[in-house]
């Protein structure tokens, strides 16, 4: 009964999409709002339905599918727009339409000032309407209509503001660079098309393991492929220069799409198929690596910038590389159980930026900021809640839990090392440290502007939703030596495999009270440093060696330096010298040859008779020449 | 009869580098109706009494008199001739005898090489031209026919004294 | 008319008076001077047909000389109408200053 | 029967519309879209029949014939056919049509009668060149529909308007004039093999040609059909006269005239000489994967917006040059997707051109920008076309270019990882359009309209169809099948057999009566029955 009902999921916003795109511009604000916010909570109300039947009475074969129609039909090539709820689908759904809804009901208010109110939530709804299709995608066609309808409307809302030139030149950024990863993922459909003769997941799953060695060449190809495609969403080294500057876009669309949801599209991609994963040893390894460097630079940078939401953007990308260094570990549900968590504290932190930046009058600097604490006391402490979920603050946060399963994983997994561990943990330090700071830059400290705005209850009810589930959702997955609660994975484990460990490891408990240490150990250096005794920074960034690499790590590791001399600025030049065309000069010659030619033969038409004779006898010398020598 | 055609021809050569190099007009106008009689005797030994005749009425008598008409109607006199002197200096020569002297000498070189030796020179009549004329050629009297009208014609207009004013092509720029 | 006159030593006379003809027509810079040329040549292409004409007892050598004394009659009437307008308008008869026809 | 009439109708409505507009400078518009119209209507009936019949038997290639001797002393016939391919691509060309005639609607303002009397006989060459199957009559409304658009391209253009019409007459005159040399060629050879002398496309498929002549020949239909297309060293035509003709002539240039080339070489080319389209196929590939680049890194640094749109073409048609040539089932279905898609995006991208233009009286990106503040509709739209031009999934180019590279992946692997990357510029060069033109600040501050009633109509209709056809392309699939599948077929069995075809000049004859078979199949099986 319920997957006939599966299509209303993307269904809701899609007609508010459709009614804001066409008469937007004759509706009131208010109808506006309702149609906007509306749909998509329509949408989570269904799935919270839809997920509850799921859950108390699952199908079988582990799943609710629904053919709407048949996209098209070629030879063999017969994708379906057909929708698909596994566990894995149900996780994103849940998430994509709650926090959906509730960034909505918050931009209802953040918004109200704006003059494009409308086209603010109808790309709004197009969002959730293509991320929708993009987890409940039975085939990787839909799925990647999904994909890059999401690139699409993120490009929209990072230039939403398309006043400002910046803004658009982030949104091309971010809608390029995701492409790059995209291509590569087209590429690796094909290569998917030709090995099975089919793009639906369901059916490339089952055929996989029976068609492909484990470790071959063609595994690895398309694993890494595919990974192309989920780095570029993801923000994962080397294509995350893009999200620090799709920070432009208004704060609720951070939240939504650079936050929560969109750029979590790689996890998801890389989960759907851990099947192909599973088979490359090296494709794994790859995701791991990955995974980790992109934690450790994006740590590092998140640490020096001084854009609250930039900071986040960095601790964005940074939370999305412990999710793919899970992944690489064949954690597949610690990842997702990650993303899960993340997107309810990070929707939360931006969204509480967000309101910050708004009464501060579009201040985004934190240095500029402090104070705040007594002034705006609901977003201090939906703030802080969310901060400590970010820096995993043990045992009371929900991103504690998550989080230490990864660390566990990146030792106890058969895939764990050292090595990966050592990053992980030393992350968290980072992630700690730079939390902190965030939060004593912000609320501590003398007030250095003033407040403008006041959050309206539109606003702060749904931090407050957010706030108790980044307290509280860790608690359906508790680690075996505490509770040892694993609804979630329980869950997932219809869909993805469980993590296999080494053998013979013990000792968990010691791990975790590494991990606690280190996030104590982080919170009381940035306390030191920013707090107690900010001179010492002070000093520390004047020393010559630290502020060459205070410069660097803010600039994001040089990355967006280095694109630009290598890949931007030969193409630029390459078109500019060459905007009129080589080609065409190639037939302009001619033409120019042409014309030079008639010059020539039109001096000889000199208008004196004499001359003519005197070619006439030449030529009559010539042919009488020719008789002789004949 | 050998002597009498290099008399002649000795005459026409003779008489036509005159006409190339006088600065007179009238003479070198004279010179060639010497150069056209000499000519005509060269047909007539050559067995063409018809056409050394016609050779003299029509071109010695009638085209030499159209020439003789226009030097008058113009007035060419003293100041052409000297006018032409200037013009005809040696150095002009150069250029025109050099070419001449090779097509003249690939000419020779053709005539001698190619014939065999020759044969007795035969009288062609009147009436042998007559019906050859009338009879193949029609077509081609008639065109010849023609093309004299059509000269008559052009002359008459083309010599039509009107207003000289200058042909738009030909007037220069005036400064506006 | 007993003694053969060779036919290489009449084409030879033609040939020089051709030449003539030219070296007539090239140095004259007077137009009556180069009417006058253009008649030389005419005629020493006259005298190849006739002799050609003899050579093969055949009347068409004559033939052609008669067109060829028709089309120089027209010529000529036409040349000098020519030189008269020619005279008329630019008072020179310098055929080098007439070079308006350049291309 | 129904096919002369179309020709004859819009023959005749141009004629009437110049006589019309000597009087009247309405008479000439409402003329062409009636006489245009009307046309659409009974193809699109005729389509709809047709879709009824191929969704439920098997269907026959060839739907509908005319037949006429015209000049029979040199074999010449007055032949018209349709298959799915012609059909769909008169279907657009009408549908293109109409809004050619809507869109200069008051754009052009003199000389109106023989305006839209070039107009309606240039869709009178198209449609002849999609419906001859003479190649003499071919050739013929091939030239017809140069010439009026060499008018159109005159009299009607902008600034530079005589250099683009010289140059794109003298391109297309050349080109031209290869095809015909080739034409006379497959006819003397076909003509001395057989002793039929005769122009007859479907008498000239089975004709056997030593490979290597038929390697010339081949090659002369190729550069008509590839400067007609056009693929990168043939284009620079291209941009001039997309750029400086009028709106209905930009329209009708890339919606309908680039695609007779590609048409050309899909019924022609690949038919008539299958060994020698074969033996140049990697490279036909690869030039057409240099289009894509090539015309993608133009289109960014071009600064005259229907330039830009120009060289998009260019990239796009680059796609076609590689899918055709990957002779497979879903490339050439891309290939036809991508005619129909790119026809339209394309052409609605010039019809915005020519709005701005007419708005704005400028076509230089340098002075646009922030437009969207003014035309929200516009810039809504702009951005669906932007984004169809880079092959969002959910329009209809993405499933064509989709398939091409799917279809060409198993051609030519590395080539289609080239041409996939033209995504990422085609991706780089719409978005900067959308950022010159309508994002950023605005700086023009004179008050502009938006669409009005009659834009609003001509947009919604192009739009729609593009969204359409991205989500529902089945019909369209479904019209060319059978064509396509004929095509298929005959480079199966060419692949089979090729190495023998190719290499030796004897041919055996077993896997020559294969060829024949395969080759006698293209021709009508029913011919009588649908003579009238």
């Amino acid at each position: 009964m319920m997957d006939h009902l599966l299509w209303l999921i993307p269904a809701f916003p899609l007609v508010g999409f459709i009614l804001l795109a066409l008469w937007g511009k004759h509706l009131s604000r208010f109808w506006t709002a309702i149609i906007g916010a509306g749909s998509v909570s329509l949408s989570a109300i269904l799935t919270l339905f839809i997920g509850l039947n799921f859950l108390s009475s699952t199908p079988a074969d582990g799943h609710y599918s629904q053919t709407l129609w048949t996209w098209f039909e070629v030879a063999t090539f017969i994708p379906k727009i057909t929708l698909y709820l596994d566990a894995l689908s149900l996780v994103f759904v849940f998430v994509i339409t709650f926090i959906g809804a509730l960034i909505h009901i918050y931009s209802v208010a953040f918004m109200a000032a704006d003059k494009d109110y409308a086209r603010f939530f109808a790309c709004m709804n197009l969002f959730v309407v293509s991320m929708l299709l993009l987890v409940l995608a039975d085939n990787l066609l839909l799925l990647y209509l999904g994909w890059e309808g999401v690139g699409l409307c993120s490009y929209l809302l990072i230039g939403f503001w398309y006043e400002n030139p910046s803004n658009g030149y982030a949104a091309r950024k971010a809608f390029i660079i995701t492409r790059i990863g995209d291509t590569a993922m087209a590429i690796g459909l094909f290569v998917l098309f030709y090995q099975f003769g089919t793009l639906s997941i369901p059916d490339i799953l089952a055929l996989t393991p029976t068609t492909w060695h484990e470790g071959a060449t063609i595994t690895t190809v398309t694993a890494l492929l595919l990974l192309a495609g989920g780095v570029g969403k993801s923000a994962q080294l080397p294509l995350q220069t893009w999200l620090p500057d799709a920070m432009a876009g208004p704060s609720p669309v951070s939240a939504l799409i650079h936050a929560a949801t969109m750029v979590t599209a790689g996890v998801y991609l890389v989960a759907r198929m851990h099947v192909i994963f599973q088979l490359s040893p090296i494709a794994q390894m790859v995701v791991a690596g990955i995974g980790a460097a992109t934690l450790l630079i994006a740590g590092f940078s998140a640490l020096t910038q001084y854009d609250i939401k930039r900071v986040l953007a960095y601790s964005t990308i940074s939370q999305i590389g412990y999710m793919f260094l899970a992944l690489g570990l064949g954690a597949w549900t610690a990842a997702i159980f990650h993303f899960m968590i993340h997107a309810f504290f990070k929707a939360l932190l931006f969204l509480a930026a967000g309101a910050v930046i708004e009464a501060l009058n579009h201040e985004h600097n934190m240095f500029r900021m402090g104070g705040l604490k007594s002034k705006l006391p609901v977003i201090f402490w939906t703030f802080l809640v969310g901060s400590a979920s970010l820096a995993a603050l043990p045992i009371i946060s929900a991103g504690f839990y998550s989080k230490d399963q990864i660390l566990w994983y990146a030792w106890a997994s058969e895939h764990g090392n050292t090595t990966l561990w050592l990053i992980a943990l030393f992350g968290a330090f980072l992630t700690a440290v730079y939390t902190t700071r965030m939060l004593l830059l912000t609320f501590w400290g003398d007030a250095k502007t003033a407040v403008s705005h006041y959050p309206s209850k539109l606003m702060t009810i749904p931090l407050a939703i957010l706030a108790f589930f980044s307290l509280f959702a860790g608690f359906i997955e508790l680690p075996h030596n505490f509770g040892h609660l694993t609804l979630f994975s329980d869950l997932l484990h219809q869909v993805l495999p469980e993590t296999i460990l080494k053998a013979g490891i013990h000792g968990e408990l010691l791990f975790q009270l590494l991990a606690m240490l280190v996030t104590f150990g982080g919170i009381y250096m940035a306390y030191i440093l920013w707090y107690r005794k900010p001179q010492l920074t002070e000093k520390l960034k004047q020393s010559a060696p630290l502020i060459h690499l205070y410069r660097f790590w803010f600039s994001g590791w040089g990355f967006d330096q280095v694109y630009q001399v290598l890949l931007v600025k030969p193409v630029v030049f390459i078109a500019s010298i060459n905007k009129n065309d080589v080609i065409d000069k190639f037939y302009q010659g001619i033409a120019i040859l042409m014309v030079r030619l008639n010059r020539a033969l039109s001096f000889t038409q000199s208008g004196s008779l004499r001359w003519y004779i005197i070619g006439l006898v030449v030529g009559a010398i010539l042919i009488l020449s020719i008789q002789v020598i004949l | 009869m050998d002597i009498f055609f290099y008399i002649t021809a000795f005459v026409t050569l003779f008489s036509t580098i005159m006409v190339i190099t006088r600065h007179n007009p009238v003479h070198a106008l004279l010179y060639l109706v010497i150069s056209l009689l000499s000519l005509s005797v060269i047909f007539f030994l050559l067995g063409a009494p018809f056409v050394a005749l016609l050779e003299i009425i029509i071109y010695a008598g009638a085209i030499m008199v159209l020439f003789i008409f226009v030097i008058m109607l113009l007035n060419l006199g003293k100041e052409t001739a000297a006018q032409e002197k200037a013009w005809l200096k040696p150095t002009v020569w150069i250029g025109p005898v050099i070419l001449s002297t090779i097509l003249l000498a690939e000419l020779f070189y053709l005539i001698i090489t190619a014939q065999p030796p020759s044969y007795n020179l035969q009288t062609v009549d009147s009436k042998a031209v007559a019906i050859s004329l009338f009879t193949p050629y029609l077509i081609g009297v008639e065109l010849a026919a023609m093309l004299l009208m059509a000269g008559v014609v052009g002359a008459a207009h083309i010599g039509q004294q009107k207003k000289t004013v200058l042909h738009r092509f030909l007037k220069e720029e005036e400064p506006q | 008319m007993n003694t053969p006159i060779a036919i290489e030593i009449v084409m030879l006379l033609a040939g020089l008076l051709f030449v003539l003809g030219i070296v007539g027509v090239i140095i004259r810079k007077n137009i009556i001077f180069m009417l006058l040329s253009v008649e030389i040549m005419l005629n020493a292409a006259g005298l190849a047909f006739i002799a050609a004409g003899s050579r093969w007892a055949q009347p068409d050598g004559q033939v052609m000389f008669i067109f060829i004394l028709a089309m120089a009659a027209a010529e000529v009437s036409v040349g000098l109408a020519l030189i008269l307008r020619i005279y008329h308008q630019h008072r020179s008869l310098d055929i080098d200053k007439l070079k308006e026809m350049k291309g | 029967m129904i096919l002369v009439y179309l020709i004859g109708l819009l023959m005749g409505g141009g004629v009437l519309a110049l006589l019309m507009g000597q009087w009247n400078n309405s008479l000439p518009k409402w003329i062409a879209l009636c006489t245009v119209s009307t046309g659409f209507i009974l193809l699109l009936s005729f389509w709809i029949d047709q879709s009824r019949i191929m969704n439920t038997l098997l269907p026959e290639t060839w739907m509908m014939e005319y037949r006429h001797d015209w000049i029979s002393t040199f074999g010449i016939s007055f032949h018209l056919a349709i298959d799915g391919l012609s059909l769909l691509l008169l279907v657009l060309t009408f549908f293109l049509g109409i809004l050619a005639v809507l869109c200069s609607w008051k754009e052009v303002k003199e000389r109106i009668g023989f305006y839209h009397f070039n107009l309606l006989w240039i869709l009178a060459g198209i449609s002849g060149v999609f419906m001859a199957m003479d190649l003499f009559l071919f050739y013929f409304f091939w030239e017809v529909m140069l010439i009026p658009m060499y008018f159109l391209i005159g009299i009607w253009g902008s600034e530079n308007r005589e250099y683009a019409a010289y140059k794109f007459f003298i391109f297309t005159q050349a080109s031209g004039l290869l095809m015909l040399l080739a034409i006379l060629g497959i006819y003397f050879i076909h003509g001395s093999n057989t002793g039929n002398y005769t122009f007859n496309y479907f008498e000239l498929l089975g004709s056997d040609i030593a490979p290597n002549v038929a390697f010339w020949l081949m090659l002369g239909f190729m550069v008509a059909f590839v400067v007609k297309l056009p693929i990168v060293p043939f284009h620079s035509w291209l941009p001039d006269a997309h750029s400086e003709a009028p709106t209905a002539g930009s329209l009708i240039l890339a919606g309908l005239l680039l695609k007779t080339g590609a048409y050309g070489i899909l019924r022609f080319v690949l038919p008539l000489f299958p060994g020698a389209a074969q033996l140049v196929a990697p490279w036909a590939m690869l030039l057409g994967v240099i289009g894509i680049i090539y015309g993608a890194i133009l289109a960014y640094s071009q600064t005259d917006l229907k330039r830009l749109i120009a060289y998009t073409s260019v990239s796009h048609m680059g796609f076609i040059m590689l899918g055709i040539f990957a002779f497979n089932e879903l490339a050439l279905q891309g290939v036809v997707m991508q005619l129909v898609t790119h026809a339209i995006s394309t052409g609605a991208l010039f019809i915005m051109a020519g709005m701005l233009k007419e708005r704005l009286h400028t076509r230089d990106l340098r002075l646009m920008g922030g437009l969207w503040t003014q035309m929200p509709q516009m810039g809504a739209s702009a951005i669906l076309l932007a984004m169809a031009s880079l092959g969002l999934p959910g329009l209809g180019n993405f499933i064509a270019e989709f398939l091409i590279l799917l279809g060409a992946f198993k051609a030519n692997v590395w080539l289609t990882i080239l041409a996939t990357c033209g995504l990422i510029f085609s991706a780089i060069y719409s978005l900067r359009l959308i950022q010159q033109v309508f994002l950023g600040a605005s700086k023009n501050l004179d008050p502009i309209q938006d669409f009005s009633w009659r834009e609003i109509t001509l947009m919604a209709s192009l739009l729609l169809s593009i969204i359409w056809l991205g989500l529902y392309p089945q019909p369209v699939i479904n019209t060319v099948r059978p064509t396509i599948k004929k095509l298929e077929e005959l480079f199966l069995i060419e692949k089979e057999y090729g190495h023998i075809l190719i290499n030796n000049k004897r041919i055996d004859s077993l896997p020559e009566k294969n060829v024949r078979q395969v080759k006698t199949e293209l021709v009508p099986s029913n011919t009588h029955s649908y003579v009238r």
